[in-house]
């Protein structure tokens, strides 16, 4: 059974249900409780779990996110909430040398089962410091998965995922989502990590879009499906582990990439997908892999200044006439 | 909540002044909350609203040559340190002529010239950059002082932690002041902290660290005269935990559910703008005639400010690209 | 420097167990020592001679089900919780059969199984994961408590504020144990901060503090002995400082050129090791004989460790690729 | 005149030089003063400039960090050191969100001329948390210039122009090169930012290779010389800026390239060299670029295991083989 959800209703069903469950599950940040959450993914849980479970944190997010560690080494299964991802700066420490490393360094013994859930993109003219899209960081950090769902449907099914791994799950929600609606599965629905799942079919291009990217390489593909051509949208959702299959598969098939991402464009995400596309499809490849990324500057405030830094859906056009040009 | 005790003035003139910027501040912040209902600035505006005479009273015991530092709660900060309404309303409404061209917005104002550091958007972060800046201070000689403005919760950051301990041991000319205005976001002090007195974490800094009332402009001034006082000697910094609170919600689009009922009523009666006009009227310093044309003059000041920071240009997209790298 | 009183052990028998507890770590540390300077051992060793009545009075206060986080300087803090010497040796010298198979080394040594969460290369970074231990102990009912080492110098970061903060918040099962041995690397405490107990930190989180004599290992035990009771009956977070010192530099290829003369051998006077026999042996609970033969049964069972440990292979270069995800 | 000296000596001239120059320069960092630093580099300079210009701090990274910016700022010029690179995860809110953002978020009005030296690389055995080369998350946001010199010359060079510029410079010292010596040139010498530097050239295959790694590029490209393989080296010396057209001239010229670079592999900085190569050389290349990086796994302890997951010779000498095969 589907049911129309949004983004921010998907993810507290996952959380609700998997609360629900298992009492070792529990959620903590800053305004999650009798707040709900400032874009309401948790709104309604503190009255039904209480407290102890929906649990509001000082702005201390290097300790809460440590703490979350500390919870699922000795048997919790903590998941805790940056409001926004540019906060992941100042828990750098826990998540990269903490969270990361914590089985690794102790050979295998330790695991820490946590999913730290974190915003992304920007939204509402909240400039530099509540804008980014800092998920080339975790990519970059062995020891992470790190998921970037685009859809209800995928975010209620991969967060359940998240949340049963026994691995340290960094969750990215981007904020121009939390209030868009899809079809849901009703109870039990997951999505296994490091399946891509392609959006849309094509035979001309390939286009791999990141999180709310998506929705931009579709609206794109829409548009040029006027002129005949055919765009392949594939959605990575978990950036690690990859789906690289999925990628190259397409990409032999069209002979040309093109990879969509709100991170900024210098070594990110997008570099590595079209450096491996690069390399594993050497030989199919008709012209350079074009990627369309955020600019190599801070985010704006102003509004227009903020669109004309973000790729736009005439960004992700102009790239991909580029590489069927 | 603080003490209802209200202090006098050292100087009378000096109370006026200060009042004069209380009206000013809380003007400007009304037109912000205005602008934002309206539409007309994107963003959120965290707006200064009830907390006046904390803004004040420090700055007042500052000089042009001093310095602060900022929150995402800046305008009144800034306001008080000498910002121009018009650039500051340009700013936040995201225009070309603001103070940052419309990169910055309401949570990133600043004005060097000025003293002013900047506003910030990550709760806590200014904390060590206040005391960097008065490390320089030290060190180029001189005797200005930094003034790093805070909240209660950003109280509980480790960057408060680290910065205030910097600035201890090495006797920086730092005045560290804390905006206790019981709440962040929607977690309620009790909720964030077991202590509640801020101000006795000087303890653990070897620092002096002083409770005030925040709706009292002259005792905010009197104690952070004495703290810029005890700065400029080259003693090092102190502590200032000023009790007050916000009219609106964390930000003006924020119903702020989370409070208790009453509470903004109780607080609203210690409202910093009007036990300031009582005391002056009271006084005999001003006249019911002589606030009414202090209230016209700011609303008109305020009102140019904002019809003309509307009337500018937005920054063109491409300008983006600029001024990233000297 | 700390007090020279030297309390009497609450049950003699206790004082014994201790006492043998502070030549198994006494014996190890210098074997530690001596397998660096051979170049047997990769990496530095963070030797924790002279601290030794830290690691073992506060750990004869914890009981099996309950859990330590550690530092840099952790072997004090493994050993006295249970942990292997054979193991603990064998990590040390980078084997496979190590107990993180050599992949975590003398910084990284942990084993749930004994509720050793882990020494931690980051100074500090253990202290809100040790709040977080807490966080789980006592959601999950049972009175589990968690004891959190740190140096005097960790207590200059970020993450102490905000670990202590949260746990005294939530009345968390935590014993927060400094380690104040007066330095971080080369710095003294007086280069690092501007007060003289760290344990007056306490009060900045609404908790209680307290300073004792870490070079007895009665003291440590008595006072970590009510905090641990403190934070089993729910009542919350302690924070004990233990005024000690330590024997060897940063780690054992330090000189330490950076301690005033005289200070190191000031500080063996009160050893923690001959302190504790001294009184065994003055109160007739322990003979010259007696000791002669823990000595000679500490340092075979070290020695067989490490003759054990070096008999050990190296891991697979490859097996560098294992144990990453779970 | 040239002079022989090791990095750490030629970075300490560095440093002096520029103090007895100009009065705002001064350096902070745990254990710099007296202590002269753990990797001897302040050596001697608390004897000359004091407590106040060469300056011990707490162990605060976040603090003295962004104490560094709220000196500059003010008109400092402020050398931060932190003692490894590692601990760039402690203070990284301060550096990507108000070090690198400052002079944007202020419309450029605000500089902020601060050098923040870290150490990177593996060296003796430290493990996970003390031996990482984390450059990539500082090439990825942008309002930071990155340098990772590979000899003491450029060390000295280019620490001068980093000392001098007004913007922030993130400047990392590999560890292993710390007691390496080399010819320095005496007194006044910098070396630009944005200028490669070709070690050797060549007309087989074009490797780019960052700091150290330049060392075991050569030591590869001599091994190959003697089959006849005659390979380009060039050290970029500056991550950003980076000077793109140097490798492109050289790839174009050579149509094959190696990245080596001891980040991890995924989305690093040579992800983001092979992408752009693959895109601004796609008619030249004859090959598809290969990369020798870090694998995906934190640094182990024991030596055998580090030495297997970061890049040595034969892992470069493998990589040129296989772009030529
Ligand atoms: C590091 C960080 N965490 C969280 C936030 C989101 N946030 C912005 S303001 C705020 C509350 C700050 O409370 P307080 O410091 O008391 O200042 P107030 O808003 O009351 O003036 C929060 C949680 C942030 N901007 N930065
Ligand atoms: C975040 C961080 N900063 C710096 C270091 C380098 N370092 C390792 S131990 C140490 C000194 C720690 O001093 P203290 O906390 O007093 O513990 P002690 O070594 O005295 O036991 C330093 C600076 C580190 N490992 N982590
Ligand atoms: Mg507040
Ligand atoms: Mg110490």
């Amino acid at each position: 059974m589907l049911k129309n959800l949004t983004q921010a209703e998907a993810l507290r069903e996952a959380l609700v249900e998997e609360m629900r469950a298992d009492s070792r599950v529990f959620v903590m940040g800053e305004d999650v409780g009798p707040h709900g959450g400032i874009f309401t993914v948790t709104k309604g849980m503190w009255e039904e779990f209480g407290d102890e479970r929906v649990r509001d944190t000082p702005i201390s997010e290097a300790g809460f996110v440590g703490a979350a560690l500390g919870a699922a080494l000795v048997g919790g299964r903590p998941i805790a909430e940056l409001m926004f991802g540019d906060f992941a700066a100042v828990a750098m420490d826990q998540i990269v040398n903490q969270i990361a490393k914590a089985r690794y360094m102790s050979g295998g013994k330790a695991i820490a089962p946590l999913v730290l859930r974190m915003t992304i993109g920007a939204r509402g003219a909240t400039a530099a410091q509540h804008s980014q899209s800092p998920h080339a960081w975790m990519v970059h950090t062995p020891g992470l998965y790190v998921v970037a769902p685009s859809n209800p449907a995928d975010c209620k099914g991969l967060l359940k995922t998240a949340i049963r791994d026994d691995n340290p799950v960094i969750f990215c929600e981007h904020k121009k989502l939390y209030f868009e609606g899809g079809p849901v599965p009703e109870g039990e629905h997951t999505v296994p990590f490091g399946v891509a799942d392609i959006k849309r079919e094509g035979r001309h291009v390939t286009v791999v879009a990141i999180s709310y990217m998506v929705h931009k390489a579709l609206a794109a593909a829409e548009k040029l499906a006027e002129e005949g051509i055919e765009c392949e949208v594939i959605d990575p959702r978990t950036l690690v582990p990859m789906d690289w299959q999925t990628v190259y598969n397409s990409v032999k098939k069209t002979g040309r990439a093109v990879v969509i991402d709100e991170g900024h464009l210098t070594a990110g995400v997008a570099g590595e997908i079209a450096a491996r596309i690069g390399k594993e499809c050497f030989d199919y490849l008709d012209a350079p892999v074009e990627r369309v990324c955020t600019t190599d500057t801070p985010i704006p405030f102003s509004p227009q200044m903020e669109e004309f830094v973000i790729p736009q859906v005439e960004d992700a056009i102009a790239g991909i006439r580029t590489v069927l040009a | 909540m603080a003490k209802a005790v209200t202090t006098r003035p050292t100087q009378d003139t000096h109370l006026l002044t200060m009042y004069r910027q209380l009206v000013r501040m809380r003007v400007f912040e009304e037109r912000v909350r205005d602008v934002y209902f309206a539409a007309l600035m994107p963003g959120l505006a965290h707006v200064y609203l009830g907390q006046e005479a904390v803004a004040v009273g420090v700055t007042e015991a500052l000089r042009e040559d001093d310095y602060v530092t900022s929150t995402h709660r800046g305008h009144g900060h800034v306001l008080a340190k000498g910002g121009d309404p018009k650039l500051m309303m340009a700013e936040i409404m995201g225009r070309e002529a603001g103070y940052c061209k419309g990169k910055g917005g309401s949570m990133h104002i600043a004005d060097l010239s000025l003293g002013i550091i900047g506003a910030n958007g990550i709760v806590g972060a200014g904390i060590p950059i206040a005391a960097g800046a008065g490390l320089w201070m030290k060190m180029r000689g001189g005797d200005s002082v930094v003034a790093c403005f805070f909240g209660d919760a950003a109280s509980n950051q480790g960057a408060f932690h680290e910065g205030i301990n910097l600035a201890a041991l090495w006797d920086l000319p730092v005045v560290f002041v804390c905006e206790n205005n019981l709440y962040g976001i929607s977690v309620r002090q009790n909720r964030h902290q077991k202590i509640v007195d801020i101000a006795d974490r000087a303890i653990g800094y070897g620092i002096p660290g002083e409770v005030v009332d925040g709706m009292d402009v002259s005792a905010v001034y009197d104690a952070a005269k004495r703290a810029v006082e005890r700065a400029r000697k080259g003693l090092g910094p102190s502590l200032i935990e000023c009790k007050t609170y916000r009219w609106m919600g964390h930000h003006a689009g924020d119903p702020a559910r989370y409070r208790p009922e009453g509470e903004l009523d109780a607080w609203k009666e210690r409202c910093p703008v009007k036990l300031c006009r009582s005391i002056l009227i009271s006084d005999g310093i001003l006249t019911e005639d002589e606030d009414a044309r202090i209230q016209a003059e700011v609303e008109s000041e305020m009102r140019e400010a904002e019809e003309w920071a509307a009337a500018q240009p937005f920054p063109a997209p491409e300008r983006a690209l600029e001024d990233l790298y000297a």
